[in-house]
């Protein structure tokens, strides 16, 4: 029973850790002054969240075959998402946007 | 637990689609989608157990595989137009 | 009950995202934002227990919708000229037309009301006849596949049409489609970036891998062929994005392409042909095999593997269709 | 809570409208399929909200649960294909667009009415 509860309190921790990281992300993306300094704060919270939420439901998972597709999803998402962000950093970078944020350029 | 969670994740979404409306440039854009891409994922996931039905995790590893495309698709559409356009700044 | 709340939340981001389609002026950002409206309505119709819908949903819109319209707006503009006239014509028609909808809605039964008209007839038939007469888990697949075979045929048959539609319409008229102007040197997609090149050549095994998994397993969990045909061709669009299209045609050319296309819609009509044969009505499984059971699950089987097939060749017709007109310019 | 449980069927006509103001006033021939495909996805909207039943879940039998309930698998069925069928005549159009576009060196409407008119 004791083993149950500690696995119970452990997957919330990872959990509401994982929250409070993506949240943050959200928060960065929306505040930060220039597209560089969005992206970073979105991309590695991006990642921080995700293993955090994914390893919280994994405890609650248990050994089964839930449990494998959710380490699925996790090694994928860890793969894609620091590759997106370097492409589209790349794509940014290529097309001439500067990263200097007082020369960021206002649209509309 | 999953509730809190789903919540954070929701709102979360809200600000990426904040930043996605606001822009500027085309790049938050596409950041903001792939962002929007990697909750949704979460969410998924999260949602499955919340509903009792972690069988249906099928739909998030769809998500997690091809979210990527996407993005990948933005980069090469970017680079041609870089190509044709050489010179002329896109995204501002 | 709390999934409802999450639910009228996406509600609310989704008609935020698009009042926002319509109002951008830049067709690149409208089309960012569609990717993000679909991924919304995936995770509505999930919560809705649609996990099927939610399946397909996400196959087609997260990579195979963004790469077509990037890839017609990479032929044509991407600016929207300003819009002159009739815009307050057209709200006034759009809001009234709104308001006599949401004035409608009010006889409408409450979601989820197991009183509701919908829940009464035909559906309560189809749960209770599939584990007697088809004995498949996925009630969904096997209304599909077998009690209304004959509408699955019947869209089947619109994508193949619009499949060839595509061909007449941008393919180069030499009736080679466009395979003779092929290997320049533009057409090596993104392979001098190594780390989204060596990440995606990583992730295209585990997508047509899953896609599999998703046409086989369609019987007992979400999945078929409509959603593995999309899937499958995400995977290939993404090989092709990464190395070119030129390689992708090597390893699919267009002429396999053509082959799955009419092979897909062959094989859906020879299962239908094969029921006449055996003595009793088109599309009907129950006489293929001596068992009944055993013939509804190789006639399902048969006929998702065909839409399958038809499904993947037309989004991938479509899609270097597309990619080779491009290159021609 | 009684009209909560009508908020879908609010949003739908909101979607429908949007993509239908989309359509009628927007001269550009990819904004308007961007509006015929939110259009679309609003219909989709509609079908699947009245698949849910409460206390449902999708509508793949568990073995052993005899007393589960399941939403409505028909409006499912007509659904999926209708995305897939959605993608390829969107397809179709954006090819027409590419065609009109090479053709007259424009998409907007009224451009390509005027090129006609002269």
């Amino acid at each position: 029973m004791t083993a149950g509860l500690a696995l119970d309190i452990g997957s919330w921790v990872l959990m509401l850790a994982g929250s409070f990281f993506v949240f943050v992300g959200g928060v960065g993306a929306l505040r930060m002054p220039d597209f560089y300094t969005r992206m970073h704060a979105a991309s590695l919270t991006d990642t921080l969240g995700t293993i955090l939420i994914l390893s919280g439901v994994i405890l609650q998972a248990g050994l089964t075959l839930a449990a494998i597709k959710l380490a699925a999803i996790m090694v994928f998402l860890l793969l894609t998402c620091p590759t997106a962000a370097y492409a589209l950093a790349n794509a940014a970078r290529l097309s001439g946007l500067s990263p200097r944020p007082e020369q960021t350029p206002g649209k509309d | 637990m999953y509730a809190a969670t789903a919540t954070a994740i929701l709102v979360t979404m809200a600000l990426a689609l904040t930043r996605a409306l606001l822009g500027p440039t085309i790049y938050d854009r596409v950041l903001a989608v792939n962002m929007f891409g990697t909750k949704t994922v979460l969410l998924l996931s999260v949602i499955a157990f919340l509903n009792g039905r972690p069988d249906f995790l099928d739909l998030a590893l769809a998500y997690a595989l091809i979210n990527f495309i996407g993005v990948l698709a933005v980069l090469k559409f970017v680079q041609d137009y870089t190509m044709r356009h050489s010179g002329e700044e896109r995204g501002q | 009950m709390v999934v409802i709340v999450f639910e009228i939340f996406l509600l609310t981001l989704l008609v935020i995202t698009a009042v926002g389609i319509v109002r951008s002026r830049d067709l690149f950002s409208a089309v960012m934002l569609l990717g993000l409206f679909s991924l919304q309505i995936a995770v509505i119709f999930f919560i809705l227990d649609a996990a099927d819908v939610a399946l397909t949903e996400a196959a087609v819109g997260a990579g195979v919708s963004t790469v077509l319209l990037l890839g017609a707006l990479a032929l044509t503009s991407d600016r929207e000229a300003r819009p002159k006239g009739r815009r307050l014509l057209a709200l006034g028609v759009a809001s009234i037309t709104a308001l006599i909808l949401i004035y409608a809605s009010f006889d409408q039964p409450r979601l989820g009301d197991p009183q509701a008209p919908v829940h009464q007839h035909v559906a309560p038939w189809y749960l209770e006849q599939t584990p007697k007469q088809i004995d498949v888990p996925n009630v969904v697949t096997a209304i599909l596949a077998s009690f209304r075979g004959y509408d699955t045929l019947g869209e089947l048959f619109v994508i193949f049409t619009a499949g060839i539609g595509v061909l007449f319409l941008l393919a180069d008229g030499s009736g080679r489609g466009a395979r003779s102007q092929l290997p320049s040197a533009e057409a090596q997609g993104l392979r001098h970036h190594l780390i989204p090149r060596v990440v995606g050549a990583l992730l295209v095994p585990f997508i047509v891998l899953f896609g599999l998994y998703v046409q086989f397993h369609g019987d007992f969990g979400p999945g078929g062929g409509f959603q593995a045909g999309a899937l499958v061709s995400a995977g290939v669009i993404l090989y092709a994005l990464i190395e070119g299209e030129a390689s992708a045609l090597r390893v699919l050319s267009f002429r396999a392409l053509a082959g799955m296309i009419a092979a897909g819609a062959l094989l859906y009509t020879g299962v239908g042909l094969a029921g006449i044969l055996r003595g009793s009505q088109f599309l009907d499984y129950s006489v293929l095999l001596a068992d009944p059971i055993a013939g509804q699950h190789l006639g399902i089987i048969l006929i998702e593997l065909g839409v399958g097939l038809t499904v993947t060749g037309v989004l991938l017709t479509i899609f270097h269709a597309f990619a080779a007109r491009a290159q021609k310019r | 809570m009684e009209l909560l449980g009508l908020y879908n069927y609010w949003v739908f006509p909101v979607l429908l409208m949007t993509g239908l103001y989309a359509i009628m006033s927007r001269a550009n021939l990819i904004k308007k399929l961007i509006g015929l495909s939110m259009f679309q996805a609003a219909v989709f909207l509609l079908y699947i909200t009245m698949d849910k039943i409460e206390g449902g879940t999708a509508p793949i039998l568990q073995a052993g649960n005899p007393e589960q309930l399941y939403s409505n698998p028909l409006p499912q069925v007509l659904i999926l294909t209708a995305i897939v069928v959605g993608i390829a005549t969107l397809a179709l159009g954006l090819a027409i667009v590419v065609r009109i576009s090479e053709t007259y060196g424009t998409i907007e409407e009224d451009e390509i009415q005027g090129q006609d008119a002269e």
